[in-house]
């Protein structure tokens, strides 16, 4: 008996693939970000849970509410949505109402990524995007940072979370300044040690240091992140420290401080990076990682607010489709002129 | 930084699939044996197809010429059988595409033997009567291209070549027929390519060996004679380690000029195979009428390294390895990484086929396409520094036009870039349509 | 010294005229959809500007002081002719240049921006050397905006934005977010 | 209907296009004089009212008030203030006593420029009153300079010299201390910055304290100013 | 029928042909002005004079402004109407006038009123220019009122400063801010696409209905 032939697909090669896929990273950056946000939980307790669950809440949200009826089980599987919405709660600050957070998380999905066409099509980082606008509508309460808890304190919640939806929160009742806030408003500085280890005021993510370097050596292990903008941003702010510490080092904060306060290493390593808003191409990173670097001690140094991370990558952002234009890849074969 | 560059022997970027070679790495070159039907396109090099010199119904010698050259940039074809000319006309070729061929109906009783057997004094001829030999004798390039041989060997005046290049590197996953011929072949490698670089003038020849087959690379460098012009050079496991510019780049450390050949910068680049076809020519009179053929991949039961007549439907050749297992989705003509996928088991094996490789459902799963994550990884897989996410952003767009200032045509289809794809964008595809409807756009309008 | 790099800064980041002042938005949201027609009316605009700012200093100093209510015709009809003299001197001179932003200098006269910027100077008292640094800082600003949109919407051009928000709606929206972006300037150079 | 428009095949003489704009400009010419002319007395009557109300409140005790300039040296009393020359004012009781100088000062805030007006009481060397004219601070943060009453009266009583600070809310404590307003931080900074400054720049230009400017009837040319 | 004609060119610029939400023009004083209703309102007030003053004139003398010479007229006359609207706010209500700053002046440049009068009254009889110009004007001043609205409501949890909710209420300052602007026109634009869009499926369903059921 004759067998019949097989009945043959014409897919065309390349045949094989790497293993990496889309989802896969993002799942991997939710990895990455595990200890951080472990952290965030010892530090500030159920709030943290609390603020970030809302953060993903609103973000998943928007990600159903928006998508197509057909393709709203494949938006929310590839994880990006809910990437968005952890990395927005671990921007924010732990006593911050947690209405507020849910609004973030929705406006960072809706304005930061449905309208532009969903994930890829985005050009500005849709998890600052939200903390932009959290930040500008209300900014009292985005500036009213929280200390941490003190031993044991885990079921405490802080009061500010419980304001009801559109209400104030009470402020006041206990309130702490972040190492950046400290040294610009009062010239003090916070010793090192708590800043690489965490245990200072700031937003739930970015307070220990140590965590989110390593959360950052897993994805460069992983292939998933472009080594160049974390190390472009990290050697600029750490320049750039030094040279104002050559002019008047009792001013200005040193290099090391640089790197660890703030949303520096959280923004440097996982929202900087983001591959979406940031330049595909090599010399455009190092360019992207560069202005985000001077960008940032620009604005906490001579700027208005503390903290610039958020505002230095959106600014880049909005540059990365004029530094892709003009970094071009020389192409092989002719000479250095990229024309 | 340059020497460092010189220290790593390779090229930039590239990407690193897993070989698959073990499968058939160690087994020897075997011969298929004789089946019945044979198909010699008339088209299966580059250039303008063969003019057939032979009726239907004729009896023809294994070996025996049965299409002249149609031009310059075109070979001789010669019977792989000893049968009967069954038929000139349309057959399918491994596009898909009916094109003219000669169909060969084999002698059942023949010895197929081959006739010729005779030695050539190569040293005797000119250089134009050597050219026209390899010309005669069917040799193209046998690296996958399929380039007529002697088109290379004539080098324009005013240009010198230095040295001869031989691409051992087979960087494509799964095949192993330049690594078989290398192991088992090396004396007829070395007196090939002493044949051509005799010819060409030049004063070295360069065999170039991907450092994952350290075998061939001790054998060939045990059959050179001290003394010899001949240099062995290890290369970087990487692909596309043997497309050619990469090998000069890695070998030499130069960039051939964009829309320039290897002949520019004073190289010239032949595969071993097309080697070992020249020394089988000249020294024992065979002209190009077979090829070794690397069966292999998850659906072939017994996968071998086979000398092939060319001609022989891809079914004979499967059967011989024990047929196909079930749930073999695809069949791929030469590389998986470059190689094309054919609709029918009827298709010939041709002179550039390298090999033959059967995949199952695993491997052609539908794999679900997500929107590019402009992650870079396309870009840091290009060999040629092109922005491939930017020329599939652009096709997906129909923005063809826009695409020539991101140099599409310096695209050489590798693959890499939707090898290296997270998102599983069908790059090279999109690529490649652009270029058709680039190529084809000017003829309508003229 | 430091009043004008504060002044210049102001202009151009931190009170841009596009993204905070709500100045010159109809090039701004009709012609930035192509990077270099962007950059040569940027050009010309930040040229025009000039002008205008040495134009409204000597109609401060010289005529309005005395006749105040005439403020806002003078502008206009100065602002606009001197620009057309100059339209037609570069014309002449350098035929390049002309090329280059010659066709945008009458659609510039028209645009608010400009007659904003005589304005504002003159509400704020600008004197000579403070005006023209105002001058360069709002046209370098204005630039700076309309290049950074333009970039945005070429880009925006080759994804996928569903077909219900084209256009102008998303042109403000990217316009929201960039002045969003921009409010990381705030207080820029004005605190020691 | 339109075709009757604009249709001449000649185009109209020079001559006419020259007259229709200068008729066009002369009746607008006509209006706007007009206008101004009816408006200008409410509007000078505004504005001299605002600035004596913000005068008084500036300088508590003030009853009248008089513009002065820095001119030759010496500051003297005028009508109306000359094009890039700073003015102050004088507040003086209703018995033409003199009691202090409303000084208007601007610089850069958070956002835009702040522009204020502070009293002061050169004999004391005291700040006694500050109002905020023109700010674009955020609403709800900076705009606290102006809205947060407590903050209004840390200058009811300030010594400036030395140099007044700004320091964190609660733990001001001296004469010269101002207590920032938490949140807006560098909208009070800016307050006290402009105020130094202004300081700094009259300072030497203000008569030694008792040898004021003397209040002059509106109605006196200011031939004899000075003393 | 006179009369549904001049309605007809009323209503048009209210809603279907609205400058700001159809249109998209004067969006400069749009968005710089409607950080507050009444701001808002003060503003679409004096746009309103100069744009029916400005047709008015115009469509008068149409057929007496030479072709080579009318845009020079036409700003002189819409310069004139500004500095007139300019003079009267700062009289009757400085305190508006001292919000709207340098935004009063500016409407010279607003492209709508420039735009009505090349496009529109200098081809039409008075009545008619009159009826389109208050019906922009009502449009222009329509919008601007929603804008103000919305943003003050967010904003600042007021409509013409009379607060609408408890005490407690979170302003939304980006309201108040540039980003605002920007932002609520944005989305109220989507809001009309939205509609359209929804409408045109409308029509194209009812078409489809009827070919059906034919
Ligand atoms: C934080 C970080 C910093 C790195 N810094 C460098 C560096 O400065 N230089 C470098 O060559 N590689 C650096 N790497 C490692 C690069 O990723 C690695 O060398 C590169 O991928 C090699 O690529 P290639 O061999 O394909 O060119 C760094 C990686 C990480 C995670
Ligand atoms: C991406 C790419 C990969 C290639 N890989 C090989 C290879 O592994 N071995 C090889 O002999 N030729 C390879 N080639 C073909 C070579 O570029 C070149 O054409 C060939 O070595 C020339 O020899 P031939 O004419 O004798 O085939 C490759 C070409 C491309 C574009
Ligand atoms: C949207 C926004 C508006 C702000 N507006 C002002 C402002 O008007 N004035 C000001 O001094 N600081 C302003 N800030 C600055 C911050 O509130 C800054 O953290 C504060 O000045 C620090 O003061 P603190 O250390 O007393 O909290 C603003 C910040 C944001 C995010
Ligand atoms: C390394 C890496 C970093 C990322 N950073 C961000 C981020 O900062 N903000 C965000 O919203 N999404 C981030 N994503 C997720 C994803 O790119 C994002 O959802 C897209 O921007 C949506 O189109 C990141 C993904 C990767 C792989
Ligand atoms: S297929 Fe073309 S674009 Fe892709 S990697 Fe190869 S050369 Fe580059
Ligand atoms: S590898 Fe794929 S996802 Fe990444 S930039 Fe290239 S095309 Fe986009
Ligand atoms: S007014 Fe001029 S610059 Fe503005 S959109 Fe129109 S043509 Fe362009
Ligand atoms: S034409 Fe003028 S008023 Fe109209 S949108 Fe453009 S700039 Fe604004
Ligand atoms: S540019 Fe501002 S209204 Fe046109």
């Amino acid at each position: 008996m004759k067998k019949r032939d097989p009945e043959l697909l014409l897919f065309h090669a390349p045949l094989l693939r790497q293993g990496m896929t889309t989802p896969k990273a993002m799942r991997d950056v939710l990895v990455a970000l595990a200890p951080a946000t472990v952290a965030s939980v010892w530090f500030f307790g159920l709030s943290a849970i609390l603020v970030l669950g809302s953060c993903i809440g609103g973000a998943v949200a928007a990600e159903w509410l928006f998508a197509d009826r057909k393709a709203r089980g494949e938006s929310l599987r590839d994880a990006s949505g809910l990437l968005t919405g952890l990395l927005l709660g671990l921007t924010l600050p732990p006593g911050l109402p947690l209405w507020m957070a849910f609004l973030g998380g929705f406006i960072g999905i809706a304005l930061g990524k449905v309208i532009w066409g969903g994930l890829g099509h985005n050009l500005f980082n849709p998890a600052l995007l939200g903390r932009a606008f959290l930040l500008a509508t209300f900014p009292i309460a985005m500036t009213t940072w929280v200390p941490t808890l003190a031993d044991g304190g885990f079921l405490q919640i802080y009061p500010g979370n419980l304001a009801l939806p559109f209400m104030q929160a009470q402020v006041d009742a206990m309130s702490a300044a972040t190492p950046l806030g400290m040294l610009k408003f009062e010239q003090e500085v916070t010793p090192l040690a708590g800043l690489v280890f965490g245990n200072v005021s700031g937003s739930l993510g970015e307070t220990s240091g140590l965590l989110l370097l390593l959360g950052g050596l897993y994805l460069w292990l992983r292939r998933d992140l472009d080594w160049r903008i974390p190390v472009s941003i990290l050697l600029t702010v750490v320049l750039f420290s030094a040279c104002l510490g050559f002019f008047d080092d009792a001013r200005f904060p040193a290099p090391l401080f640089s790197v660890f306060s703030g949303g520096l290493l959280l923004g440097a390593i996982y929202m900087a990076t983001d591959p979406v808003t940031s330049p595909v191409t090599p010399k455009g990173a190092w360019i992207f990682g560069i202005g985000t670097g001077v960008l940032v001690m620009l604005i906490r140094v001579f700027g208005g607010l503390p903290e610039g991370v958020m505002y230095a990558i959106l600014l880049m952002n909005a540059a990365t489709p004029l530094i892709d234009r003009y970094t071009q890849p020389r192409v092989f074969g002719r000479g250095d002129d990229p024309e | 930084m340059k020497v460092l560059r010189r220290l790593r022997r390779s090229f930039e970027h590239g990407v690193h699939p897993s070989h698959h070679k073990e499968q058939t790495g160690n087994l020897p070159i075997q011969r298929v044996p004789f089946g019945k039907n044979y198909i010699m396109p008339l088209g299966q090099h580059i250039g303008v197809p063969a003019r057939a010199v032979v009726t239907a119904g004729e009896r023809v010698q294994r070996g025996q010429l049965i299409a002249e050259p149609g031009g310059f940039v075109s070979t001789g074809l010669h019977s792989p059988v000893t049968g009967t000319i069954r038929e000139i006309g349309d057959f399918r070729g491994v596009d898909g595409r009916f094109a003219p061929a000669i169909a060969i109906e084999a002698d059942a009783f023949a010895t197929q033997q081959v006739d010729a057997g005779t030695r050539i004094d190569w040293q005797a001829l000119s250089l134009e009567e050597f050219i026209e030999a390899v010309q005669m004798a069917g040799i193209v390039g046998m690296g996958g291209a399929a380039f007529p041989a002697h088109v290379k060997l004539s080098v324009p005046d005013g240009v010198t070549i230095k040295h001869l290049l031989i691409n051992g590197a087979e960087c494509e996953p799964y095949l192993t027929t330049d690594h078989r011929l290398m192991l088992e072949r090396p004396e007829a490698l070395l007196e090939g390519a002493e044949i051509m670089r005799q010819k060409l003038g030049a004063e070295e020849t360069i065999i170039g060996i991907e450092a994952n087959k350290p075998d061939a690379i001790e054998i060939v460098r045990k059959h050179i004679q001290p003394g010899d012009p001949v240099r062995v050079v290890p290369l970087k496991v990487k692909y596309p380690q043997g497309a050619e510019k990469m090998m000069i780049k890695t070998v030499f450390d130069v960039e051939v000029p964009a829309g320039q050949l290897p002949r520019d910068v004073g190289v010239n680049v032949n595969n071993v195979g097309t080697i070992v076809a020249v020394a089988d020519y000249f020294l024992r009179g065979v002209p190009l009428i077979e090829r070794v053929v690397t069966v292999a991949g998850p659906g072939v039961t017994y996968p071998a390294n086979l000398i092939v007549p060319l001609g022989t439907p891809v079914r004979d050749v499967v059967k011989f390895c024990g047929g196909l297992k079930p749930g073999t989705r695809e069949i791929i003509m030469g590389g998986p990484m470059m190689g094309r996928p054919i609709a029918s088991l009827d298709v010939p094996i041709l002179k550039g086929c390298s090999g033959v490789l059967v995949f199952t459902e695993e491997q052609t799963a539908r794999r679900k396409e997500y929107p590019c994550i402009s992650c870079g990884r396309c870009l840091e897989a290009c060999p040629y520094f092109l922005n491939p996410s930017r020329l599939a952003r652009l096709s997906k767009s129909r923005m063809f036009d826009e695409m020539k200032a991101y140099n599409v045509f310096d695209c050489v289809e590798c693959g890499c870039c939707t090898f290296a794809c997270p998102s599983n964008i069908p790059i090279v595809q999109l690529i490649r349509t652009a270029k058709d409807d680039l190529a084809h756009r000017k003829e309508p309008e003229a | 010294m430091e009043n004008l790099l504060w002044v210049f800064v102001s202009a151009v980041l931190v009170n841009n005229f596009v993204l905070t002042y709500f100045l010159g938005l109809c090039p701004f949201l009709g012609v930035s959809n192509s990077l270099e027609t962007s950059a040569r009316l940027g050009l010309a605009t930040t040229f025009v500007m000039l002008v205008t700012a040495v134009c409204a200093w000597i109609l401060n100093t010289y005529v309005l002081i005395h006749a105040p209510y005439l403020r806002l015709i003078c502008f206009i009809v100065v602002i606009a002719s001197t620009v057309q003299f100059i339209e037609m001197l570069i014309k002449k001179l350098s035929p390049a240049l002309f090329r280059a932003m010659g066709i945008f200098l009458p659609l510039i006269t028209t645009n608010c921006a400009i007659l904003g910027l005589a304005i504002f100077a003159t509400n704020r008292g600008y004197g000579f050397w403070e005006g023209i640094v105002y001058a360069l800082g709002a046209g370098i600003g204005f630039t700076l905006a309309l290049v950074l949109l333009a970039g945005l919407r070429e880009e925006a051009e080759l994804s996928s934005i569903p077909k219900l928000i084209q256009g102008t709606a998303m042109n403000l929206i990217i316009a929201g977010i960039l002045s969003m972006a921009f409010m990381g300037f705030a207080g820029l150079f004005s605190s020691t | 209907m339109n075709t009757r428009v604009n249709n001449e095949t000649s185009g109209p003489s020079s001559m006419r296009l020259v007259l229709t704009l200068a008729i066009a400009g002369l009746v607008s010419g006509i209006a706007i004089i007009g206008i101004y002319e009816s408006t200008l007395p409410t509007i000078t009557a505004n504005k001299a009212r605002e600035l004596r109300e913000a005068v008084f409140k500036v300088l508590p005790g003030v009853g009248q008030m008089q513009a002065l300039v820095y001119r030759d040296d010496e500051l003297v009393v005028v009508e109306s203030q000359g094009k890039d020359e700073p003015v102050i004012y004088g507040g003086y009781d209703e018995s033409g006593e003199f009691v202090g100088y409303a000084i208007p000062a601007a610089g850069p805030g958070f956002q835009d420029t702040i522009a204020i007006l502070y009293g002061y009481i050169p004999g004391d060397k005291l700040v006694v009153g500050m109002e905020v004219l023109e700010s674009r601070e955020t609403p709800g943060l900076g705009d606290k300079i102006y809205k947060d009453l407590e903050f209004v009266a840390e200058f009811s009583a300030l010594s400036v010299e030395p140099e007044i600070v700004s320091v964190k809310k609660g733990t001001g404590s001296n004469p010269n201390e101002v207590d920032s307003i938490t949140g807006a931080t560098i909208s009070s900074k800016a307050i006290v910055r402009i105020i130094n400054e202004a300081h700094t720049a009259w300072a030497t230009k203000l008569p030694a304290p008792g040898s004021e400017p003397a209040m002059q009837v509106a109605e006196t040319a200011s031939t004899e100013a000075g003393q | 029928m006179k009369k549904n004609e001049s309605y007809e060119e009323f209503i048009k610029g209210v809603w279907r042909d609205n400058p700001v939400f159809a249109q998209v023009l004067g969006m400069c004083p749009m968005l710089a002005v409607t950080n507050s209703a009444i701001n808002a309102v003060a503003m679409g007030m004096a746009t309103f004079f100069v744009l029916v003053g400005s047709s008015f004139l115009v469509s008068s003398f149409r057929n007496w402004i030479p072709k080579q010479v009318r845009i020079s007229c036409f700003i002189i006359i819409i310069a004139t109407f500004v500095t007139i609207a300019d003079y009267t706010l700062l009289a009757l209500v400085p305190k508006v006038h001292k919000e709207l700053g340098a935004f009063i002046p500016l409407i010279v440049a607003n492209c709508l009123i420039l735009g009505r009068q090349e496009a529109f009254a200098s081809r039409y009889p008075t009545r008619l220019a009159v009826m389109d110009a208050l019906g922009m004007a009502a449009g222009f001043l329509l919008a601007l009122f929603s804008l103000g609205a919305v943003r003050e409501i967010l904003g600042d949890g007021a409509l013409f400063g009379v607060k609408l909710f408890s005490e407690n209420f979170e302003p939304w300052v980006i309201m108040i801010l540039p980003p605002g602007g920007f932002l609520t026109l944005g989305v109220i634009l989507l809001f009309f696409n939205w509609i359209k869009f929804k409408k045109d499926e409308f029509l194209e369903d009812v078409a489809e209905a009827e070919r059906s059921g034919n």
